[in-house]
């Protein structure tokens, strides 16, 4: 569904990501791994199209390198960003109805109260988004107004970070059910070995813009190079 | 035709160097605090007029008024950061309208105060022409040039060597950094703006002797000090003033090789081409598109 | 894509009372424009407020660009001044009637707008200032091609306002009532306009671009159409006022006074309310031209200065925004959505 | 000698930090590490006077008042990652302006000397503009501005973030130098191994908490790590 | 709050000016004349110029009658022509029996169509463009044209016989006007003409004079402009020094008060002029008018307060007329207006049909180390003209 092929991104004389290669296939709930800095919001920006990359990504058989911001969301691509950007001014419902009318082309008001629903918004329906929200919920806004452009594939951002992890657990159930609800495919990047063990099947791992793991979670995490990356070297 | 097209770099020359002194305020007051002053025009006319008050009243030089227009100008640039100071949301474009509201209160003031006359100095010998070779100048112009090159060269050094200077460029260059070199952002937004009133206070009274100044001048110095801003991009002094140069060459080569009518036409088609072809314009280090 | 009323958006009942309230609003507000007419105001009185209306449209079409468009204009002379001269011509030289000529005129300013495109990738005072290069530009020109635009020497010889049914547009009362017309129709068209999702999705952008370009909003080509929408209204009241005034000339079309003007009525009443600019620039136009001016007679603009001054300082959401925060039942949002999250 | 206690802090409505208390000794390096998102920067960010917080932080004893630029004033000096340096200008005016408190400027050559004796390197690029240097270059004017603040406490934020190997154990040895001159040092690292590497203090954060806080000196770096990736089994606790 | 205050002021206001409206006519005597003109703006000169000419004839006018008073109502018109006309409106509604207009034919224009149409008299010295006389209307009057001053200068400059003419023109309405009358009249007399245009913005002219000095080589230069423009065009010459024997300008540059402020640039320079200076004016109409203007304005008559001051008295004679005649409110000014015919500082003053002064004729005056110098026509000359002669 979604391919990478020696995606390159660079800011200036700074490397960002260099050569990613790899392949989400259909359904797929894959992890993004690696350090602060590593390039995986870059990645995300490339796929999503906010950087201009070059190489190659193709979405469902489309090339879609070049293709402009909105257009990929109207393609299916849909992200969240890690510091939650909900349009303060509008209220949730609004929210979503933008993403809905201009993301997916149509306005289905049951659609976006069914979304609310699961994203369990109902309550807030008509609050202020920056003003009347707190994190959590402006975390689930963010993953409601992606779910309203009615993606194919979602890109999470560390939806996940912040959170006790009683509230991950529910999280994570909450994003294997959108999954199976609206069959997606999911892209999410997270630190946390226990969460990407429990929701993902596949984890890529990246390094100072590099692939440099690519396998289960289980694999991956055992992977001296990725522990090393986390952890660096002891210094000799 | 080498002959007037010598004459027009030399006449744009030099009333660009007056342009760059005013553009140079403006320019610092934006670097600073992000903020473009359309006020600043106005506070170069306050000058200009404190110029004249001078010299009609006293009979001195004009130049003897540049302690005065330097009390004067300074306290209205620091009433009106204090004033844009205040301003806590949509910082860009409310700053930008308070500005703008100042300068109509500036040019309405000095109506009320000098009246609409033209005024213009009447000293013989700043109005004595003085030639080099072929080419011609008004002493007033060459003065006006030497001053401004030595006040260029001075706020280089400033900005060089001294502390606040210093301080200054680490603001504009990276406000946060700066807050964590025990730069207090708000001192040094006040100074440049107390800098900016003093270079507006030099170009007043520059302009002053080599031009003709009447209320409604203001604006169209702003928008010239603003266009030069563009042409050279943010953050170098020479830039600033290889810009106004350009601007004053353009100026002066349009009057000589097509019609003078077209000469504002020339600097506004200069500066949209600038704008929109060379974000960082001609000379400058930094992008202007957020 | 669709451009329908999110009204259904809210929940019912509550959309209801707000529409049923804003419709009683919009009649109690007719009703007191038209009140000049009956109670048989002097000429100098409907002149006033024709001048007044002009700006009025002039300051909707600058705040609909500045809130919806999220760009701030210097130089709205060039689409007046363009939609004024392209009316008188198709008027004067062409034979086209009036009534026909006005929204060419504005179909014009359009037009010329698109220009300006380049400059919707500017941000801030980049933008504003290249927008008065423009006016600048078109100033000169206007000046320069005399063999159409007559030069310096301007255009005094084209139609007025016709006689429609027996009704005569160019007195005073027939001037009013089609220039409050032309307000009202521009002032429900956006906000219909603002209510549409178009509108939600350009509040959206001015909140965040990055944001609201990742759910498939096209912000380039919304604001495009916020800047030709903006140019033709502008350029409508340029076309009015030409045929009211009947004479132009480039330094009048083009005037500084087109750009300040609107600025400030539009700040001074709210300019992101729909109907604050109006009220603005009724309020602040009489005031200059009725208070100011028998207090100052030379430089009575100093009072527009500090006016304007003290609402950027004090109330940078206008009256509009004031209106909102002591009377908040009688606005409701119909007035004013400034305060909030503004304040 | 820094001293945090139930110190919660965050973005506006959004809280990060949850009642963090720690103690940075004088004259020791205490790290600070954990996976990102964990709340270290904004524990800096916190400390050094550029988010609103709630609780107490007291510097020898007495609450710490003022903006950012009273507390660098005072020697409270943050080293931040080394983007943030003044990148149009020269490597020399970047070191110039650490020295900006007034107590720093008398001896403006002797201080540069003492820096470019430091990092040899810079003396090299010292007309240089810190745009145009490497990411491990910046780092080092980044800390080298730092110091000519003449700081009482150094807080340094993540100087292994983006650099190669070789340049994180160059940078790391110039901390151990820094450390051996007795400079009291507040290191933000999620790099665990080099943080141990020339650490005193260790304190895990997680979720905007600490949940480990144990001298470096024999600490189980496998039980860290559980803790740090939140492995199955691992047992949250805090101990001394 | 602010708001609400002055939204209530206004109202109150509005509602006072509409009530005094009504009442205003009841002073049996005294009769108002409306006048608006531009009082700020960068016209703001010249509209105070014809207002102090203007008080000066309103004082005169009242010495001569002691029936009848006249007093002046005053609006600033911004040089805008939406509020010269809301003026228009404004002042008729407030009782003026006449109006007189400020500056500018994008002004005139549609005011006096406004006056036209409430049946009021409206009289200016301020629009000379053709087209306002065409238009037909029956209340419309003015006592200078740009025919005037095209062959106020056309004579001048045909009786010195140069080879070639380099007129520098502002693009403003008026100067540009005044420049293409004169270019043909000129060529019409077989003088090579070149003219050059400036925007009103530009400030430094030495590229257009050293233009004209290397390329024109002309005789004489003519500045159709103003008087900001023609402080850099003299300074520009003075310091290019173009080889050229005459410099000739138009309104506001021979007076007094342009000698006083630049006294290095204006010897010999010659500009429109009715009186020389010091005033040697030969009827008793003129020499009270310079006594009253010097006591008043502690300054020496100016050019524009000379014509305000003439139409002034024209206007305020005829109302006294018609108010004699009893046919005043009966809208008897114009029949009055058009009987008009007596000697002035202009010369001749008569109203054709369209209103326009067909006697109209410009004297020209040169500075003379701070005297003015009438030296054209030869019937109004009071000295021969120093040619070739120039300010420096």
């Amino acid at each position: 569904m979604l391919e990478l092929d020696a995606v390159t991104v660079r800011f200036g004389g700074l490397t960002a990501l260099s050569g990613i290669s790899f392949r989400i296939a259909q359904g797929e709930i894959l992890g993004l791994v690696g350090p602060n800095g590593a390039g995986k919001t870059t990645l995300f920006n490339s796929i999503s199209g906010l950087v201009k990359a070059r190489g190659r990504i193709s979405f469902n058989g489309r090339e879609v390198t070049s293709l402009p911001l909105h257009k990929r969301a109207r393609a299916g691509i849909g992200r969240t960003f890690q510091i939650p950007q909900p349009m303060h001014h509008l209220t949730v419902r609004e929210n979503l109805a933008v993403a809905q009318v201009f993301g997916a082309g149509r306005y289905d008001e049951k659609r976006i109260d069914e979304i609310l629903a699961v994203m369990e918004l109902s309550h807030k329906a008509d609050a202020d988004a920056a003003t009347a929200l707190a994190l959590q919920e402006l975390k689930r806004l963010e993953i409601a107004k992606a779910l309203a452009t009615e993606p194919k594939l979602l890109l999470l951002d560390e939806v996940l970070a912040g959170l006790e992890s009683n509230a991950k657990r529910s999280f994570m159930l909450k994003l294997k059910e959108l999954h199976a609800l609206f069959g997606l495919t999911i892209v999410i990047v997270e630190h946390d070995i226990e969460t990407i063990s429990g929701l993902c099947t596949r984890a890529v791992v990246l390094n100072f813009g590099q692939l440099i793991a690519d396998g289960t979670p289980a694999e991956v995490f055992n992977n001296p190079a990725v522990v090393e990356s986390y952890t660096g070297t002891a210094h000799a | 035709m080498t002959e007037l097209i010598l004459q027009a770099l030399f006449s744009g020359v030099l009333i660009g160097s007056v342009y760059a002194l005013v553009a140079l305020g403006l320019a610092l007051a934006f670097g600073a605090m992000r903020i473009i002053n359309l006020a600043h025009g106005e506070l170069v006319l306050l000058a200009a007029y404190m110029a004249y008050l001078v010299e009609s009243r006293t009979g001195l030089d004009p130049y003897f008024a540049i302690p005065l227009a330097l009390v004067v100008v300074a306290a209205a640039s620091f009433v009106l950061f204090l004033l844009v100071d205040r301003i806590k949301d949509h910082r860009e474009l409310n700053s930008l309208i308070l500005t703008f509201a100042i300068g109509i209160i500036l040019t309405n003031a000095i109506l009320l105060v000098f009246a609409s006359d033209v005024r213009t100095t009447a000293s013989p010998f700043l109005q004595d022409a003085v030639s080099l070779g072929d080419l011609f100048a008004m002493r007033s112009e060459i003065i006006a040039f030497v001053l401004s090159l030595v006040l260029m060269g001075a706020l280089w050094w400033w900005l060089k060597s001294s502390w606040y200077g210093r301080a200054v460029r680490a603001v504009s260059s990276n406000r946060g950094a700066a807050k964590l070199m025990g730069i207090n952002p708000t001192r040094i937004e006040t100074v440049s703006f107390l800098v900016a009133g003093a270079l507006a206070s030099f170009a007043g009274v520059a302009l002053y002797t080599m031009s003709v100044v009447q209320p409604a001048t203001g604006h169209a110095l702003t928008v010239k000090a603003f266009i030069i801003t563009v042409l050279a991009g943010v953050g170098s002094i020479p830039g600033v003033f290889l810009g106004a140069v350009l601007l004053g060459v353009t100026e002066a080569l349009t009057v000589t090789l097509a019609s003078s009518a077209l000469q504002e036409l020339a600097g506004m088609v200069l500066f949209l081409l600038v704008l929109f072809l060379m974000p960082n314009g001609l000379f400058g280090a930094r992008a202007r598109r957020g | 894509m669709p451009v329908t009323s999110n009204a259904s958006a809210q929940a019912a009942p509550a959309a209801a009372s707000q529409r049923g309230r804003g419709a009683l609003i919009g009649a109690g507000l007719l009703a007191l424009a038209l009140l000049p007419l009956v109670a048989g105001a002097s000429p100098y009185m409907l002149g006033l407020l024709i001048s007044a209306l002009i700006l009025a449209g002039l300051a909707l079409s600058w705040a609909l660009l500045g809130n919806l468009g999220g760009m701030v204009s210097f130089g709205h002379a060039a689409f007046f001044g363009v939609g004024a001269y392209g009316s008188a011509l198709l008027a004067g030289k062409l034979g086209v009637p009036v009534l026909l000529a006005i929204p060419l005129g504005g179909l014009i300013a359009t037009v010329f707008s698109l220009a300006m495109l380049p400059a919707l990738r500017l941000s801030g005072p980049y933008f504003a200032l290249a927008i008065l290069a423009y006016a600048q530009i078109f100033r000169i020109l206007a000046t320069e091609l005399d063999w159409l635009t007559g030069g310096a020497a301007g255009l005094q010889r084209y139609p007025g306002l016709p006689t429609v049914l027996g009704f005569n547009l160019a007195d005073r009362a027939g001037s009013y009532v089609l220039v409050l017309a032309c307000v009202v129709v521009f002032a429900l068209v956006y906000m219909a306009l603002r209510r549409s999702h178009v509108g939600t999705a350009l509040r959206a952008i001015a909140d965040s671009e990055d944001a609201t370009r990742v759910v498939g909003v096209n912000a380039t080509v919304l604001k495009t159409w916020m800047l030709l929408l903006s140019a033709f209204i502008a350029g409508v009241f340029g076309a009015l006022n030409a045929h009211i005034i009947g004479f132009l000339e480039p330094d009048y079309a083009f005037s500084g006074i087109w750009s300040v003007m609107p600025i400030i009525a539009a700040v001074f009443g709210g300019y992101r309310s729909v109907l604050g600019p109006i009220f603005g620039a009724v309020v602040i136009y009489l005031f200059d031209q009725v208070i100011a001016k028998s207090l100052i007679p030379v430089g009575h603009q100093i009072l527009l200065g500090i006016v304007l001054a003290i609402m950027v300082l004090l109330a940078p959401n206008g009256l509009s925004g004031l209106v909102a925060r002591f009377l908040p039942r009688l606005a409701g949002r119909g007035l004013s959505n400034a305060e909030k999250g503004h304040a | 000698m820094l001293e945090t206690r139930n110190l919660s802090s965050g973005y506006g409505a959004i809280t990060v930090l949850w009642d963090v208390n720690l103690t940075f000794r004088a004259g020791a390096l205490t790290a600070i590490v954990g996976p990102n998102g964990a709340g270290k920067t904004t524990l800096l960010r916190t400390l050094t006077g550029l988010l609103p917080f709630s609780g107490e932080i007291l510097m020898d004893g007495a609450p710490l008042k003022g903006k950012t630029w009273d507390l660098a004033v005072q020697g409270l000096v943050m080293v931040p990652e080394g983007r943030l340096v003044f990148r149009d200008m020269s490597v020399e005016e970047n070191l110039c302006l650490g020295a900006y408190p007034e107590r720093c400027r008398g001896d403006l050559s002797a201080n540069l000397e003492r820096m470019y004796a430091f990092f040899p390197r810079l003396k090299e690029r010292r007309h240089q503009l810190a745009g145009s240097l490497s990411g491990g270059e910046a780092q080092m004017v980044a800390m080298g501005r730092g110091l000519m603040a003449k700081p009482r406490i150094l807080l340094i934020d993540e100087p292994s973030l983006g650099l190669a190997p070789v340049i994180v154990n160059e940078v790391f040895d110039i901390i151990r130098r820094l450390k051996g001159e007795g400079t009291t040092i507040v290191l933000i690292e999620q790099n665990t191994r080099v943080a141990l590497s020339v650490a005193d203090d260790v304190h895990l954060m997680r979720s905007g908490k600490v949940i480990l806080s144990e001298k470096a000196e024999g600490l189980d770096l496998d039980r860290l790590h559980d803790l740090y990736f939140a492995r199955e089994g691992a047992k949250e606790g805090a101990g001394r | 709050m602010v708001g609400r205050t002055i939204v209530s002021a206004a109202l109150v206001f509005s509602l006072t000016v509409a009530a005094t409206a009504t009442e205003a006519q009841d002073a049996p005597k005294t009769f108002t004349i409306g006048a608006h003109m531009p009082l700020t703006g960068s016209l703001a000169r010249s509209g105070q110029a014809f207002t102090e000419g203007m008080q000066v004839a309103v004082k005169m006018c009242n010495a001569a009658s002691p029936k009848f008073q006249v007093k002046v109502d005053l609006i600033d018109d911004e040089s805008t022509p939406a509020k010269a006309v809301s003026a228009v409106e404004k002042l008729s509604s407030d009782g003026a029996v006449a109006l007189i207009g400020g500056y500018g034919s994008n002004i005139i224009g549609p005011a006096s169509d406004a006056s036209d149409k409430l049946g009021k008299v409206y009289i200016t010295a301020g629009a000379v463009s053709d087209e306002l006389t065409k238009r037909g209307l029956k209340t419309f009057f003015r006592i200078n044209n740009n025919a005037g001053y095209e062959r106020g200068i056309a004579t001048l400059i045909g009786d010195l016989k140069p080879a070639k003419v380099s007129i520098v023109a502002s693009t403003k309405e008026a100067p540009a006007l005044l420049a293409e009358g004169l270019e043909k009249d000129l060529a019409a007399k077989g003088i090579a003409v070149t003219v050059h245009k400036f925007d009103p913005a530009i400030t430094d002219f030495k590229p257009i004079i050293n233009k004209i000095k290397l390329q024109d080589k002309p005789d004489i230069i003519m500045m159709s402009a103003y008087e900001n423009d023609y402080v850099g065009i003299i300074r520009a010459a003075k310091v290019l020094k173009p080889n050229v024997k005459l410099i000739v300008g138009t309104w506001s540059l021979a007076t007094p008060k342009m000698y006083t402020e630049f006294p290095d640039l204006m010897n010999n320079v010659v500009g429109t002029s009715f009186l020389p200076f010091p005033v040697e004016v030969k009827d008793e109409e003129g020499r009270k008018f310079s006594e009253i203007y010097k006591q008043s304005y502690n300054k020496e008559i100016e050019y524009l307060s000379t014509l305000s001051f003439v139409e002034t008295m024209a206007l305020c004679e005829a109302i006294v007329r018609a108010a004699e005649a009893g046919t005043l409110d009966k809208g008897g000014l114009a029949a009055e207006m058009r009987k008009t015919d007596r000697n002035s500082l202009l010369g001749r003053i008569q109203f054709d049909e369209t209103g326009d002064n067909p006697n109209f004729a410009l004297s020209m005056g040169q500075h003379r180390d701070g005297k003015i110098v009438l030296v054209s026509p030869k019937s109004a000359a009071t000295g021969e003209i120093a040619y070739p002669a120039l300010p420096w």
